[in-house]
């Protein structure tokens, strides 16, 4: 990459609150595969998953005020790491264009503050796109140092990516991060549950509910052997770190899964140290997890061989 | 469908409705008007329509004829690309259309006015959209009244206004 | 010179009478110039309809014939014939389209419907006046037939025609002729086995004197037309030197190389590299797959070689390339089955226990891989519980709108075997049961009495991810039971997804090739949906079975016999007329600038560099016009659809928005205009 | 040739007449060379401006029909064009149409993409070589102290003589090739004149006679003869250079082509074609090497004022005539459509 690509950031509240390790490894691992991030001046909420629901005309104003600033920046992308922030962002973005008399409300709205944004002026993508999409696997292979040979990983998409449906990516069952952690070195799962609902917000309304969620995860989780899941989401690391022991005591489970953001185990595959990864910012320790890295998994000793009587699995 | 008052789209239409020659092609287009057809699909009676064997037949003199002798637009019909019954006339369509379009232009004929779209035997509602958006397109530039700029000394057809009530049409409108 | 032109509105009962003023139509079209009669009548096609048009040619001496009825593609032949009855050509005769084309879409308005119907009928009789007597080609039919596809369908239509008399090249891209139906162990509703009764007609193929077995083959090149087609096949090599082969089987007992065998197996089972696909194959030689061969991908081994006791294996075997001519083509093709790893939540690839339906066949076949046992897929474990999935890919939006019509019997096929040779709990979850036809239902309630679990909803997940106890180890099928209105979840050992008939993933190529029309989902055109199933588009080229939409066995054989009996007319003809509808060069006044030479898309140009003119050779000829409309010295004759017949039919269409009516030669001046 | 001594006692009277046109007509008559003395002594010269003084007058007291032949050049521009052109057709036997202007509108004719508004604008207020700070604009009528000044009636609408007043015979080419005036001469001369309302020429194309290798066509890009050095011997068009010849009358002997430039289709286009420039439009299209539009685009930004290259000369008589004249706002100017029109790449979908 000669000179690095330009794109607006928009970290969203979340970053500069619980997931303040998930952006400065963002940050800081774009900076290592050279994608030059130029944060939205004076940006604000976008309005979180419940606004939208509440007041359309008020929520969509609010996030093409972000639109509108970030597309004075020099930028034709406009990337995200929140999930939620991304799906507002694109979501406005998206039916402004298509709805007419949206753009015209949202523009009005926009005028008092001086400033009008035209629908489709920026492409609104999720980090991880960007990573997977601009930058490649092999680019990505090629800055690892450490592998996390010997760790496995649960990738959790969260269920906000993936709505509306992201092109290229199938958004029943992606595997980008899968792909992405597999070039990192780290073992992965096939996670069931990559896409499910992590609770959201439900966890303020009914934690039977959203504790329930979670504890699916989890579950299935260690049900496949997971050292760590790894999420690309605020949202969804908050809740399954934080509650874990909350779920725990409520379900009687014994539940141990650090969760962790994907540019955390990124920056530690491109070396890293654990300090530089914000590691330890989460509630359960990944320490535990993180030893394994570099320890041979026993499937690499013996290797599983298929039983002669077996018919043959179709080709993946 | 209730009669659709066309001053609406732009008084200069007067009581007149806009005028479209459709150039079909003999194996999708005009068999999914057939099938639009077989299947009641309503759609505008702008538009009145001459089979072609294929869109490769289209001679763009055929274009410029109806333009001259008082259409408002043309809209030529074929199969889509790769499907041509006669395996590719329908891109010599999309070629000659190109050209003529831009040639058109330069004689203040709006490209809009010429379209070029396909529609394979099984589309009659591709068909309908078509002629639907068609009509809408021409609706909004008026008519084209190439035509009288230079035959005007010859009376119109009685359905039609005279140029001049046109014009007056017009500058109220 | 004047004509006499003949208008004839049909009322075609309420369907045009009722939206468009067929009395005044017909009086205002007298009106029109050179117009000698106008008449309305309420059925113009009905024997009367068509005498009042002969009477009319030979008393009052007509020269041209419009009739304003329906679309030239239902009657233009009849209403030709019957002028060609009362002595006119039949190529001065026009029709003007005012059901199809007016009373049908503008039943808002009988105002715009006789509006319209009005300019389609000025612009006819404006055409006809410019149309020529025409005479159209005669061309002799060649007997022999080539059947593509070697399914119950090919075989059926290539056996009808053979037993006729006549000459059958049957071609097959597979080794082996029986297609999907020599996959299956029984057939639905009779249970009968497939083999039993599929087998005999095989073989007959195979031994029938008239029958032309090709097979390992495809179509590269198709030319001609009705009657006289040259067809280009590729037979690739099979290595085998079929004259000294004797289907021994020492071959590939000796084999090292096993591969999955994705093709006969379904994926369900091995073969080796040199492999006959299955032992009632017809051909009885086997083929050196050479992907998996091993003397191919590394130079040695020709075990196969050594162990041959007569010496057939020949790996320098060529491809060979073989033109053929034939009088017909019937198109077999088949279909495929819908790849389930494309709705990623049904897990199929990822969860072993998923299968596809035709897995399944395999695994239920006598013959296959399991020897018929209904087992999992680690080879020993027998299911308890069998979940079976419809409209997989089928009457789903996001894949197939269309319901694939076989599916349904083909699950209770099925869950009655499952039954049968496991006990295990057997759950359908269908949207709709669909069972139209001769015993089928009875079918139906034969399963339901037997047990078998209806859940009706579609399947929303299949995933091993346990959530409750009960759970653990199973396969968990997530689906809304809208009976119950309840969403479920139904652990079970094992899950047949009933994938979509789909057309075969070339058919777009291969209707291009044979000039004929696909539908949007890829399935080949009839002529018409009711009246003539089996045609297309393009004379002398007919469909059967699965190419044409989803279909079980009965409705393919039935085709393939239809198919051949519409084949059969054709050599009993002898001979068929071609339209003259054809392009000629006026040589005397060709420039040789030869833009239209690479243009036309059969040839059918040739530049004659002596004395530096093209040439259309009427033959190849298609009539598209694609030249005639380029020429740029405007001297290639398009006939029927002439300069002249357009132009003419331009000005009729816009009769009453016409400027000047053709007097184009006084021209508004503009001195006295505002300044 | 027909001989001096054949020539009847009275001689046949012979006009030449110059409307709208450059003069080249006038000139490409004394290209006959030393034939013009045969002119001379088999007809009597009753007008030609261009060569001797005459006045209208002297023609308007001719009886009509009293002139034989009239070679009338020059396109229909303004009223005096037009009061001529009705003048000279009651005075003549036999009227031909003599050059591009008069057959088919010529290069004046390229006048009708624009409008008489447009016209004086330009040539008396924008040109970049005018100077006339007083803005004065010609007026039909002026008064001045010695009395009315007046000038023709300058039309919006350029036309062909067939378009004012009917034409016996067509002599195309700008200017027409001496051996046509030759031909015509010695036809009517020797009374063996073609069936009235016949052009006198051939009925192929110009690549009847051009000498260029022509095979099949595949244009990929389109190239102004400065961009750059053909090949002398290959077909210019198939060179990317834009070549009327295909579509034009033959007759010249292809001398553009000879010479690298593409033919610029003076002769008009061929017998029997309606529209020139639609024939142009239709083959040059056919054998575009693209079949998306985005491709198909891309070429035709290689072509820069496609209307210009086909109706060259033949607008006036062409099916298209003129531009399109706008009549919003009551009154009428020709319009400029600055819409994009390119194709819409959805319709390929």
């Amino acid at each position: 990459m000669s000179q690095s690509r330009q794109y607006a950031y928009y970290p969203g509240c979340s970053m500069r609150a619980t997931a303040h390790a998930y952006d400065r490894t963002a940050r800081r691992v774009s900076e290592m595969l050279d994608l030059s991030l130029q944060e939205i001046e004076d940006w604000n909420c976008c309005g979180a998953t419940e606004y939208m629901s509440i007041s359309a005309l008020q929520a969509y104003s609010l996030v093409a005020r972000n639109l509108s600033l970030a597309a004075t920046q020099n930028a034709t992308d406009l990337v995200s790491p929140c999930s939620a922030c991304y799906l507002n962002l694109r979501k406005t973005n998206d039916n402004m264009k298509k709805y007419p008399d949206l753009n015209d409300q949202v523009n009005q709205a926009l005028a008092a503050g001086g400033i009008s944004y035209t629908p489709g002026a920026l492409r609104v993508r999720h980090l991880l796109d960007v990573i997977v999409e601009d930058v490649g696997f092999d680019a990505v292979a090629a800055l690892v140092k450490q592998p996390l040979k010997g760790m496995k990983v649960a990738p959790y998409y969260g269920c906000l990516i993936v709505r509306p449906s992201v092109d290229g990516y199938d958004t029943e069952y992606p595997t980008h991060l899968d792909k992405l952690m597999q070039t990192l070195g780290a073992g992965v799962v096939d996670f069931p549950l990559k896409t499910h609902c992590c609770g959201g917000h439900m966890t303020q309304i009914s934690e039977e509910t959203a504790f329930e969620l979670i504890r699916r995860i989890l579950h299935n989780a260690a049900d496949y052997g997971a050292d760590a899941i790894v999420t690309l989401c605020p949202m969804c690391q908050l809740n399954l770190d934080a509650y874990q022991p909350q779920v725990n005591a409520m379900f009687g489970t014994r539940f141990n899964i650090p969760i962790l953001f994907f540019t955390q185990l990124m920056g530690l595959a491109f070396g890293l140290t654990f300090d530089e990864a914000e590691i330890g910012s989460e509630i359960i320790p990944a320490l535990a997890a993180l030893g394994k890295i570099g320890q041979e998994s026993p499937e690499q000793v013996a290797p599983k061989r298929r039983d002669k009587k077996a018919l043959p699995m179709p080709i993946p | 469908m209730p009669k659709r008052d066309y001053s609406l789209d732009n008084p200069a239409w007067g009581t007149r409705r806009p005028v479209i020659v459709g150039f079909l092609c003999n194996w999708c287009s005009y068999r999914a008007a057939d099938l639009a057809g077989i299947s009641r699909m309503g759609y505008p009676s702008t538009l009145r329509d001459i089979r072609i064997m294929c869109t490769g037949r289209l001679d763009p003199t055929f274009v410029i004829k109806a333009l001259r002798e008082g259409a408002d637009g043309a809209l030529v019909m074929g199969c889509h690309p790769g499907q041509c019954h006669y395996d590719a006339g329908n891109y010599k369509a999309m070629r000659r259309m190109a050209l003529l379009r831009r040639t058109l232009a330069q004689f203040g004929v709006h490209p809009d006015r010429i379209q070029l779209a396909w529609a394979s035997a099984a589309q009659g509602t591709l068909f309908t959209e078509t002629v639907f958006k068609m009509t809408n397109a021409i609706a909004r530039l008026g008519p084209l009244e190439w035509h009288d700029t230079i035959d005007e000394l010859v009376p119109r057809a009685p359905a039609m206004p005279s140029a001049e009530t046109l014009v007056e049409e017009a500058s109220h409108g | 010179m004047d004509e006499k032109i003949g208008v004839y509105v049909c009322h075609c009962g309420h369907n045009i009478a009722g939206t468009v003023d067929v009395e005044g139509l017909s009086k205002w079209a007298s009106t029109l110039p050179d117009v000698a009669v106008a008449r309305d009548y309420r059925f113009m096609c009905s024997s009367l309809g068509q005498e009042l048009v002969e009477k009319d040619i030979k008393e009052l001496g007509l020269t041209r014939v419009v009739v304003a009825a329906c679309s030239p593609h239902m009657h233009e032949p009849t209403f030709r014939r019957a002028c060609e009855r009362a002595g006119l050509n039949r190529y001065l005769f026009e029709m003007a389209n005012i059901r199809e084309h007016a009373s049908w879409v503008h039943q808002h308005s009988i105002e715009s419907a006789t509006d319209k119907a009005k300019s389609l009928v000025s612009g006819a009789v404006r055409r006809v006046k410019e149309l020529k007597p025409l005479e159209p080609f005669m061309v002799d039919i060649n007997p022999t037939t080539l059947v593509v596809g070697g399914g119950i369908a090919g075989i059926n239509a290539a056996l009808e025609i053979a037993n006729a008399g006549h000459a059958v090249y049957l071609l097959e891209r597979e080794p082996s002729i029986g297609g999907h139906m020599a996959q299956f162990d029984k057939t639905f509703p009779t249970l009968d086995c497939a083999a039993c009764i599929l087998t005999p007609k095989m073989f007959d193929v195979g031994n029938h004197p008239n029958i032309t077995l090709m097979t390992y083959s495809e179509v590269e090149q198709v030319d001609g037309y009705v009657g006289n087609f040259k067809v280009r096949v590729r037979q690739k090599a099979r290595k085998i030197n079929t004259d000294l082969c004797t289907g021994c089987g020492d071959c590939w007992e000796k084999c090292p190389a096993k591969v999955v065998d994705q093709v006969y197996e379904a994926g369900l089972g091995y073969r080796t590299a040199i492999y006959r696909p299955f032992p009632q194959a017809v051909p009885k030689y086997p083929v050196i797959d050479m992907e998996s061969c091993i003397y191919y991908q590394k130079g040695t081994c020709k075990a196969c070689e050594k162990f041959c006791p007569t010496g057939a294996i020949d790996f320098e075997q060529e491809d060979k390339v073989l033109e053929l001519n034939v009088g017909n083509i019937v198109l077999a093709t088949g279909y495929e089955l819908f790849d389930p790893r494309r709705i990623s939540p049904y897990g199929y690839g990822r969860l072993a226990n998923v299968f596809t339906s035709l897995e399944f066949e395999r695994m239920l076949n006598a013959s296959g891989p399991t020897g018929g046992k209904v087992i999992l897929r680690d080879g020993e474990t027998q299911p308890k519980s069998v979940a079976i999935v419809h409209c997989v890919g089928s009457r789903d939006k996001n894949h197939n709108v269309y319901c694939s019509a076989t599916c349904c019997m083909a699950a209770l096929k099925f869950g009655h075997l499952v039954k049968e040779r496991t006990g295990a709990e057997v759950y359908s979850f269908y949207i709709d049961i669909r069972t139209s036809a001769k015993n089928y239902e009875e079918f139906y309630h034969r399963l339901l009495d037997e047990g078998m679990n209806f859940v009706r909803g579609r399947v929303a997940e299949i995933t091993d991810a346990a959530r409750q106890p009960g759970e653990e180890g199973k396969l968990v099928v997530q689906v809304e039971d809208t009976l119950l209105g309840k969403q479920r979840r139904i652990p079970v050992d094992m899950v047949i997804l009933m994938g979509a008939m789909e057309p075969r993933r070339d058919a777009v190529d291969t209707a291009h090739r044979f000039g004929i029309g696909c539908s949007e989902a890829g399935f080949f055109t009839e002529k018409h949906p009711k009246l003539d199933p089996v045609a297309t588009m393009t004379d002398g080229v007919f469909i059967a079975g699965a190419c044409q939409g989803p279909k079980d066995i009965p409705d393919s054989v039935g085709q393939g016999a239809a198919a051949a009996a519409r084949v059969l007319t054709l050599i009993g003809q002898g001979r068929v007329e071609i339209e003259p509808v054809r392009a000629n060069i006026d040589e005397a006044r060709c420039s040789g600038c030869r833009i239209c030479n690479n243009l036309c898309p059969y040839g059918a140009i040739d530049f004659i560099e002596e004395p530096g003119v093209s040439r259309v050779n009427p033959a190849l000829c298609k009539g598209c016009g694609t030249c005639v409309a380029a020429c740029p010295s405007q001297i290639i004759t398009g006939q029927h659809f002439t300069f002249e017949s357009i132009m003419a039919q331009i000005e009729g269409v816009l009769f009453d928005v016409r400027a000047g009516n053709g007097q184009s030669h006084t021209v508004e001046q503009l001195p006295l205009e505002p300044a | 040739m027909a001989k001096v001594q054949d020539q009847p006692t009275v001689k046949p009277k012979l006009a030449l007449y110059w409307a709208s046109s450059c003069g080249g007509c006038d000139i490409a008559v004394l290209a006959i060379q030393e034939k013009i003395l045969d002119v001379a002594a088999a007809f009597d010269l009753v007008l030609w401006p261009c060569v001797m003084d005459f006045k209208k007058r002297d023609i308007e007291a001719l009886a009509d029909g009293e002139i034989d032949v009239c070679l009338f050049n020059g396109a229909i521009r303004n009223a005096d064009n037009e009061e001529w052109a009705h003048l000279l057709r009651r005075k003549s036997k036999t009227l031909v149409a003599y050059g591009s202007c008069a057959v088919e509108g010529g290069i004046p004719g390229l006048a009708n993409f624009t409008d008489r508004q447009q016209v004086t604008q330009f040539v008396y207020h924008d040109s970049p070589s005018t100077v006339n700070p007083a803005g004065v604009e010609p007026q039909t009528l002026t008064l001045v102290d010695e009395g009315e000044l007046t000038l023709p009636e300058f039309w919006t609408t350029v036309q062909t003589l067939d378009q004012v007043v009917p034409v016996d015979y067509y002599l195309p080419g700008c200017p027409p090739e001496a051996k046509w005036t030759i031909a015509a001469v010695e036809a009517i001369l020797g009374g063996k004149l073609p069936a009235p309302g016949s052009v006198i020429g051939m009925d192929v194309t110009v690549c009847d006679e051009c000498q260029r290798k022509r095979s099949e066509k595949s244009i990929k890009h389109f190239y102004r003869p400065y961009e750059i050095i053909p090949d002398p011997e290959v077909c210019l068009l198939e060179q990317g250079l834009f070549c009327a010849g295909i579509a034009t009358r033959a007759g010249c002997g292809a001398l553009c082509p000879q010479v690298n430039m593409g033919c610029r289709g003076c002769y008009g286009p061929n017998e029997g074609v309606v529209d020139g420039g639609a024939r142009l439009i239709s083959a040059i299209a056919s054998v575009l090497d693209a079949d998306t539009p985005e491709a198909i685009d891309a070429i035709l930004d290689t072509l820069p004022d496609p209307a210009g290259y086909f109706y060259r000369f033949s607008l006036p008589g062409s099916l298209m005539r003129r531009a399109r004249l706008a009549r919003d706002n009551g009154h009428r100017a020709a319009v400029l459509v600055t819409d994009s029109t390119r194709l819409d790449p959805h319709l390929a979908e």
